[in-house]
């Protein structure tokens, strides 16, 4: 599964994506994942995206889903 | 990656905000139009100076939100035209990294949707500035409220 | 008579706007500005189309009481710069016969400045408006409230 | 007494001035006069401003004070 990064938290994945080799099913599952892979994950403030929507935990990952992480904007 | 609308690479250059100006002067139903210049602050945190601000998007989402954005500003508010401009890539101290344009037959519409739309695209788009300083180190920006 | 400041005869040229833009980066504490253009329309009235509109004032009054406003926008406002420019004499139809510029370090005070100066300079600014139609016949423009 | 005439008030008064030859003490008095000489003023809303001030009925005209006569704002 890959994982777009942007913004701050490319500082922690060192990368503008991430592929993981997990097999997660809900939002809830990707975000304890992630947060375990890495842990400064949980200090920060970020917004998990499937398909150009804001996710909530419950919410499954569809097959083939586009998956973003978002750190809190700051453009304009 | 390829910019599409509303993204420019680069800060804003004055000629084409005049431009997109000098092209409303020909539109007789216009009566007033509000624009908003966002420009990158040469700021000093920690005794380093901000030389300017390297801006990236997620620019598919950026774009679907945006055409939300603008139907629902033209279902609110009586506009006759909107443009959106923003920055991608680095924009240095003093140059121009958001534009937002709106005309209408009586001021007040163009006045309040333009206002609105600044907030909104502050809020609302996923975009993000890191601000480089003189000694090539960065700081992520964080936008205030 | 002799026009000043804040009053330009004829249609304020867009180069004018863009100059004041392009000479305000140079200022690395402005983050934003708010422009407000005030276009002539050309409104059908009776069926006879406005060609033109020719501006007069009582300057003297007119330039004491945008003094008094300046201070009183600076006072409640954290502003770096205001502009205002009005037009003079004929403006014809798609001319911009007002000009409102204001900078401040975040987006807000502009934003809220400009958009109180324009309500104050059509309130309180004694400038008339004659809407001059295409046979020469003319009415004196009424502002909306 | 010279008094200065703005905007739609000059189609009543053909002329951007106006030369009062009668003594008046007060803006009321001002205000009764002219408009005995031009009653369509009556009909009209209109500012009297005395020294770039808008001035009450009740205030006293001072000697070599300047006068206007405004109607409503239309500019912008």
């Amino acid at each position: 599964m890959n994982i777009k990064i942007f913004g701050k938290l490319t500082d922690i994945f060192l990368n503008e994506k991430y592929q993981l080799n997990k097999k997660v099913s809900t939002v809830l599952d990707l975000k304890e994942t992630l947060e375990n892979y890495f842990p400064d994950l949980k200090s920060l403030n970020y917004l998990i995206i499937i398909n150009n929507q804001n996710a909530k935990e419950s919410d499954p990952i569809p097959e083939e889903a586009e998956i973003a992480l978002l750190p809190p904007y700051s453009g304009g | 990656m390829k910019k599409k609308y509303p993204f420019l690479e680069g800060a804003i250059p004055i000629e084409f905000i005049s431009e997109i100006i000098q092209s409303h002067t020909h539109d007789n139903n216009i009566g007033g139009h509000s624009i908003f210049l966002g420009q990158v602050r040469a700021d000093i945190i920690e005794e380093k100076e901000v030389e300017g601000i390297e801006f990236t998007s997620y620019q598919e989402m950026a774009i679907e939100k945006l055409i939300q954005i603008r139907k629902e500003i033209f279902t609110k508010y009586d506009l006759l035209c909107m443009h959106v401009h923003h920055s991608l890539g680095l924009v240095k101290k003093g140059g121009v990294c958001l534009f937002v344009f709106t005309s209408s037959k009586h001021r007040k519409p163009a006045i309040l949707a333009c206002d609105e739309l600044v907030e909104r695209i502050k809020k609302e788009l996923p975009i993000w500035g890191k601000e480089i300083f003189s000694d090539s180190s960065y700081q992520w920006k964080e936008n205030k409220q």
